[in-house]
C-alpha cells in the first residue's frame, strides 16, 4: 500500500475491478455457450492497471487500447450494456457490432479502439497527441499496450516521435510477462522495459501493476509530468494474465505453479484484504457490490440479447462516409 | 488412404522437412512454446529443440528478413508469419530483398526461404484479422505463391518449395486446418507449377483457389442435382500461374465463373478474368463473371460476415444467372 | 492558360490548402529543410513554420499512423511519404487502421488524412526505387485512390481530396515533375470521381492513369498519322472507379488497350479488363489487351529500363496487332 | 592519433582513402558527362570509416551496406574496373548493370550489397549471422548504416533480435549528421547513437570517424568482441558527407561554413599530414600512390567504356533461377 485509504475511493477502485472481473467471468461463460464468438481475450489478473489507471483521465483525454481492452472500455464509462452487445455481434453495441471483442470503440468518450495489430495503436496515439498541442488543447492521449508490441519497430518510432516533437502521450505498457506464448525474456534481449525509455529521452516508471493504488499513484505523476508539457512518459505496469492468452490455449508455455503463484497476488483479493485491514470495507459492503455488478450484467446480457442483428442491407454503410461531394 | 485433417498434414510437412535436412530451421512468432498459433508445430521445440524451432519477438519485418539472410547465408528456414494479416509489416523486406536480389545483383545470389502465413476469414475475427491478400503476392516478380487447398498439397507442397532457389510463399487457409480429408499412402510428391481439375464438367468452369475450392465443390455438387455439370479448377500456384490447364477447361466449357475470396476490386480473380479474355476470347460464350468478398473491411457479426465472403449459394447463383442470360 | 510545370502545379495546390485551412499541415521526410525531395514545398518552411511543415524522421509506419491520428484529432493532415516504394513500411498503418477504422467503429470516426507519395519509374533508379504500386492500394476498401496526370489534376486534386472525411491517396508520377502543361486561370475546381477523355476517336480505346497517359497520348498521334484514331481514357480515379466513362468509350470503339506501368500479373489493368469483359463483353470486336511493365525487379540501365516499361512504340504495336488481326 | 604509425599500414590505409576520393571524383565528373545515371550517393568526406574498417573483416566475414557504398566495396577488393563498368550499366559491371551505383554486389567477396532501403539491410544482416552461427562458422558479419536508419524500426527490432540470440552482427553506423536534409538533433529526440544500445544490453561505442587510425582501432576491438561469440555491437562513427546527399541536392539544409569547418577535418589531409610528421611519407610516396590510382581509374574507366551492354533479351534472367525442377 502506498497511500492511507480513503473508503469512498476504495470502494469505488475494488467496485471497478469486480466489475470487470464478473464481466468477463460472463463472458467466458457466454463464449462456452456460443454467444460469443471469434477472439476473446480476457483481462482477468490485470484488473488493478485499468482501474488504478483510467479513472484518472479526463473526459476530453484520449485512449488507444489493444484486443484485450473490455477492462479499459467499462472503466471508462462505456455502458456495460452495449459492450456485451457488442460481443454478441448486435447492431446496439459500441461498434454496430462489426468488432467484437477487439474491437471496442467509443467517440463519445475519446475511445479510439480496441486495435489489434500489436503496436498498431502507438503511432494513431502520436498523431491524437499531435492534434492536440497543434490545436492547443490541454489533453492527453493514453496509450496502452503489452510487453510483445515493446518488440515492434513501431515502439522505437513511437517513442521517438512523441518525444522529438514534445507531445502529450502516456505510453501504458501492460508488462503481463508474456507475448502469447512468448515470456518476456523470450522475446527482449534486455526485459527493463521503463528502462528503454532512456534511449529516447524519455522519462519513465516500472510500477506494481497487481496492487491498484500504485498504478493510481505511479499513473498520476506520469499524467502530471505530460500535462505539464514536458513531453511523453514511458510506464510500465508489472502485471500477469491468470487466463488463456485468448480461448484456445494450451498454456504449454508456463506452470500452474507459476499461475498459482501470481494469483496469490490477485488483485481484487489483496486490496479487498488491505481495504478490511484498514477498517474500511465490510461484508455488507462487498454484498452490495457484487449484487449491484450482478443485476448490472444481467441486463447488459438482457440488452444484449435483445438487440437487433445490423441489417444485410447495411453491410457496406460506413465503408466511405455518404453523401460526400466528390467535386 | 488415410483420413487426415490439413493440420495434420501441415504438421507431418514440417516434421519430414525437419527431419531430412539439417538446414532446415522453422522461426517465427509462438512456434515453439506456444506450439504454433494453430497448433502446427506442437511438441516441436522438444523433438527438434530451440536451435531449429525460434520463437522470435513481435518484429516481423526482422524476422521474415532475417529468413532472407538466413537463406543467402545456406540454410533453409522456413519463417512462419502468424497470419497474412501481419505480413504486411514484413512487405518491404519481401519485395524489395526477397524478390529482388537474385536479378538486382546480376543473378549472383540465391535465397531459398520458405515462408508459411495463414490467410482468410470466416472464424468471425473481424477487419483487422481477415485479409485475403494473396493476390497482392501473385504480383510479384521473383517468388512462387503457393495456395493448398487440399491435405494432400498441404502435405506435400512444403517439401517441393523446399527444393527451390528461390523464395515461395505458401498460404494456409486458416478456415481449413481442422479439414478432414483423404491421404494416399507413400509420397505422390506433388508439383508445384499446375493447377488441377478438381471435378470435371462440360457446362460451366469454376476457377478458384485456397479456402473457396471447398463453396466451389460444393456449388458444384448443387448445381449437379439441376443437372448443370460444373467442372472447378483449383489454381494451387498462384504464381507463377498455369494458365493452360484453366484455358483446356474454358475451351471445353465455354464459361467461366473465378471465385476468390479476396475484396472484388484487384482482386487475383481480375487477373484470371483478364488472361482468360485475352487467350480464349473468342471460346467464350458468356461473359466471363467474379463471385469475391464485399469490398469492406470483414465485420464480426457472423451474419454480416457469412454475407461479406463468397459462398456455395451465391456461386449457385451466379452459375444460373448466366446460364440462363444465354 | 499560362504554363506550368507539373512539379509547380503540385506545389501552388499545397500552398492553396494550407494558406486557407489552418488546420492542414504537411509532414513528411524532408519535405521542410530539404524544400522536399521534389522541391514541391521548396520554401514553406519559412513560409508556414515548423508546427506546419514537419520534416519526420524515417519512420514510414509512425508518421503514416500519426497522420491518421492527427485526422482523428480534427486536424487536416498532407502526409507526403516520399516514394511509393517506401510506403510498404506504413502499409500496415494504411489497411489496417485508416481503411477500415470508420466502418470497424460502426461509423464513429472520420479520418481526414491525405497521403501523397510519387511514384513510378523511367529515371534509372533501379529495382527498389522504381514501383508501381497504385494498384495494390486500389484494392483496399475505404480509401480514394488518385492519380493526376496532368497539371490541372496535379494543381486541383488535393484541394477537393482535402474536403473528404475519409482518406485520399494521391500518387505523383516523379517522372512528371518537370513536365510543362497548360493551366487554365482560375480554380476550376476538378471532380476526384470521373475518368476524362483525353482524346476521342473511334477506332480503339487506350485506357491508362498516370505516367502512363502521355504515352497513350504520343501512341495515338503516331496511330493518326496511319489512319488509326484511338481514343485515350484517363481513369484519374482508381477508387472509386469510375467504368461508365470507360464503357461508353469502349461501346464506341469496340476495342481496348488497358495501359499500367505495373508489372503485368495483378496489376490494376486486369482489374480494368475484367471489368470491361463483365459489362461490355458483347460489344467487343477482339479481345481486350494490356500494356503492362515486364515482370521483372527495375533494372538500372537504360536500355534495359526502356524495355522492362510500358512504351508508345509497344502500345502502336499492340494496337496494330488487334486491328490487322480483326 | 590513437596509435605509433607503421609505414606500410599508414601508406595504405592512405591509399584506400585516396582511392575511394579520386574514383568518386571522377563519379561526380561522368555523372555531370551522362556516362552515370539514376540516384548517385558519393561518400567523399567519410572514406576513413571504410578504409579503416574494412580491411579488418576476414574473407569470409559478410558485407551488408546501403546505397553510399562505392567505398566499401573499393576497400573490399572488388574491381574497380567492375564497379566503373556498373555505374555505366553495362554487363561486366558486378551486377551486370542492373544495379548501377546503389546495388553493388559481389558474392565472390561476401558483399550483399548495396541495399537501398533505409535499414533494409539490418534484418538481412542478422539472417546472415544466424546462418553463420547455426553451422557453426566463426564469421561476423559487418552491417553498415546510416544515422537516418536509427530512426527506422527495423533498428530497434534487429539489435533486439540479435542480442537475443547472441548473433555475431557488427552494426557500424555511419553517422555523418544528416539524413538526406534532416540533421541527427531533427530525427532523434536523443542523439547519442551509441547510447542507444543499453536498451537491448548490446555493447557499443563511438569514435572519430574522421581519424582512420581511430577507427581501426575501435573496429578491431569491436569486432573481437564479436569474434568472441559475445554477441552483437554497435559501433558509431562520427563523421560527416562533404558533398550533396546525391546529385540533386540544394543543400539548403545546412551551412557553407559548417561544410568548410568539417572540411578542415579531411580525413586524407589530416592523415596524410600525421604520416608526413611521423616522417613516414614524402613527397615521391603520394605522387607514385596519385599516379597509381590515377592509372587504376583510367583504367577502370576503360573497362567500363569496353563494356558491353546485356542483351534485351536477357532482361527478365535471374528473375528466377533457370531450369528448377518444381515437381
Ligand atoms: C503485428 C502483430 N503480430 C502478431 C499478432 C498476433 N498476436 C495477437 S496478441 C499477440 C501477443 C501480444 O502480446 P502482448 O503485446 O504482450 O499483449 P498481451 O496479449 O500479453 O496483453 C500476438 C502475437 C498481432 N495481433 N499483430
Ligand atoms: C525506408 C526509406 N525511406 C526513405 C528513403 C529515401 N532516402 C534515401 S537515403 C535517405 C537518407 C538516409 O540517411 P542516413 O541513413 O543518415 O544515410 P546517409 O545518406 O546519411 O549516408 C533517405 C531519406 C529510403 N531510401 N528508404
Ligand atoms: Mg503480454
Ligand atoms: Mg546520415
Amino acid at each position: 500500500m502506498t497511500h492511507p485509504i480513503n473508503r469512498e475511493q476504495g470502494l469505488e477502485l475494488l467496485r471497478q475491478m469486480l466489475r470487470i472481473r464478473r464481466f468477463e467471468e460472463k463472458c467466458a461463460e457466454l463464449y462456452q455457450g456460443g454467444k460469443i464468438r471469434g477472439f476473446l481475450h480476457l483481462y482477468i489478473g490485470e484488473e488493478a492497471v485499468a482501474a488504478g489507471s483510467i479513472p484518472l483521465f479526463a473526459a476530453d483525454d484520449a485512449i488507444v487500447a489493444t484486443y484485450r481492452e473490455h477492462g479499459h472500455a467499462l472503466v471508462r464509462g462505456t455502458a456495460m450494456g452495449s459492450l456485451m452487445a457488442e460481443l454478441y455481434g448486435k447492431a446496439n453495441g459500441c461498434a454496430r457490432g462489426r468488432g467484437g471483442s477487439m474491437h471496442f470503440f467509443d467517440a463519445s468518450r475519446r475511445f479510439f479502439g480496441g486495435l489489434a495489430i500489436v503496436a498498431g495503436g502507438l503511432p494513431v496515439a502520436v498523431g491524437l497527441a499531435l492534434a492536440d498541442k497543434m490545436q492547443q488543447r490541454a489533453r492527453v492521449t493514453a496509450c496502452y499496450f503489452g510487453d510483445g508490441a515493446v518488440a515492434e519497430g513501431e515502439f522505437h518510432e513511437s517513442l521517438n516521435l512523441a518525444a522529438l516533437w514534445t507531445l502529450p502521450v502516456l505510453f501504458l505498457c501492460e508488462n503481463n510477462l508474456y507475448a502469447m506464448g512468448t515470456a518476456l525474456a523470450r522475446h527482449q534481449s534486455q526485459t527493463d522495459i521503463a528502462g528503454k525509455a532512456q534511449a529516447y529521452g524519455v522519462r519513465s516508471k516500472s510500477v506494481d501493476g497487481m496492487d491498484v493504488l500504485a498504478v493510481a499513484a505511479a499513473t498520476r505523476a506520469a499524467l502530471d509530468h505530460v500535462r505539464g508539457g514536458q513531453g511523453p512518459f514511458l510506464l510500465e505496469y508489472r502485471t500477469y494474465r491468470f487466463r488463456a492468452h485468448s480461448m484456445y490455449d494450451a498454456e504449454l508455455y508456463r506452470s500452474k505453479e507459476e499461475v498459482s503463484r501470481w494469483k496469490k497476488r490477485d488483485p481484487l483479493m489483496t486490496f479487498e484484504q488491505s481495504l478490511r485491514a484498514a477498517g474500511v470495507l465490510f461484508d455488507e459492503d462487498l454484498a452490495k457490490m457484487e449484487l449491484e455488478i450482478a443485476t448490472e450484467i444481467e441486463e447488459a446480457v438482457a440488452y444484449a440479447e435483445a438487440g437487433p442483428w445490423e441489417p444485410v442491407e447495411d453491410l457496406t454503410k460506413d465503408v466511405y462516409t455518404e453523401n460526400v461531394r466528390r467535386l | 488412404m488415410a483420413k487426415i485433417t490439413y493440420r495434420e498434414a501441415v504438421r507431418a510437412g514440417l516434421r519430414e522437412a525437419l527431419e531430412r535436412d539439417p538446414l532446415v530451421f522453422l522461426m517465427g512468432e509462438d512456434v515453439g512454446k506456444y506450439g504454433g498459433t494453430y497448433a502446427c508445430s506442437k511438441g516441436f521445440l522438444d523433438e527438434f529443440g530451440p536451435e531449429r524451432i525460434r520463437d522470435t519477438p513481435l518484429s516481423e519485418s526482422t524476422f521474415v528478413g532475417a529468413g532472407i539472410g538466413a537463406a543467402l547465408g545456406g540454410m533453409r528456414p522456413i519463417v512462419e508469419v502468424m497470419t497474412v494479416n501481419f505480413s504486411l509489416l514484413a512487405l518491404d523486406q519481401i519485395v524489395n530483398n526477397a524478390a529482388t536480389i537474385r536479378h538486382m545483383s546480376g543473378g549472383q545470389f540465391s535465397i531459398p526461404l520458405v515462408v508459411r502465413m495463414a490467410t482468410g476469414a470466416g472464424r468471425q475475427v473481424a477487419a483487422q484479422h481477415s485479409h485475403s491478400l494473396e493476390g497482392w503476392y501473385a504480383h510479384i516478380p521473383g517468388i512462387t505463391v503457393l495456395t493448398p487447398a487440399t491435405v494432400a498439397d498441404a502435405r506435400w507442397m512444403l517439401l517441393t518449395a523446399l527444393e527451390q532457389p528461390d523464395p515461395v510463399f505458401i498460404f494456409e487457409h486458416a478456415y481449413l486446418y481442422p479439414m478432414e480429408g483423404e491421404l494416399e499412402e507413400g509420397p505422390p510428391r506433388v508439383d508445384i507449377c499446375r493447377a488441377a481439375v478438381r471435378r470435371t464438367g462440360n457446362d460451366i468452369s469454376l476457377i478458384t483457389f485456397g479456402g473457396c475450392l471447398w463453396k466451389a465443390l460444393e456449388a458444384a455438387t448443387r448445381l449437379a442435382q439441376d443437372g448443370i455439370e460444373a467442372e472447378v479448377v483449383d489454381l494451387r500456384v498462384l504464381r507463377p500461374l498455369d494458365l493452360d490447364t484453366v484455358l483446356i477447361s474454358v475451351r471445353k466449357t465455354h464459361r467461366a465463373v473465378v471465385i476468390d475470396e479476396a475484396w472484388r476490386t484487384g482482386s487475383f480473380a481480375a487477373e484470371i478474368s483478364a488472361q482468360i479474355g485475352e487467350q480464349a476470347f473468342y471460346d467464350l460464350d458468356s461473359p466471363i463473371t467474379r463471385v469475391c468478398s464485399a469490398e469492406v473491411p470483414i465485420p464480426y457479426a457472423k451474419h454480416l460476415e457469412d454475407a461479406a465472403l463468397p459462398q456455395a449459394a451465391t456461386i449457385v447463383q451466379t452459375v444460373k444467372g448466366m446460364l440462363c442470360a444465354s
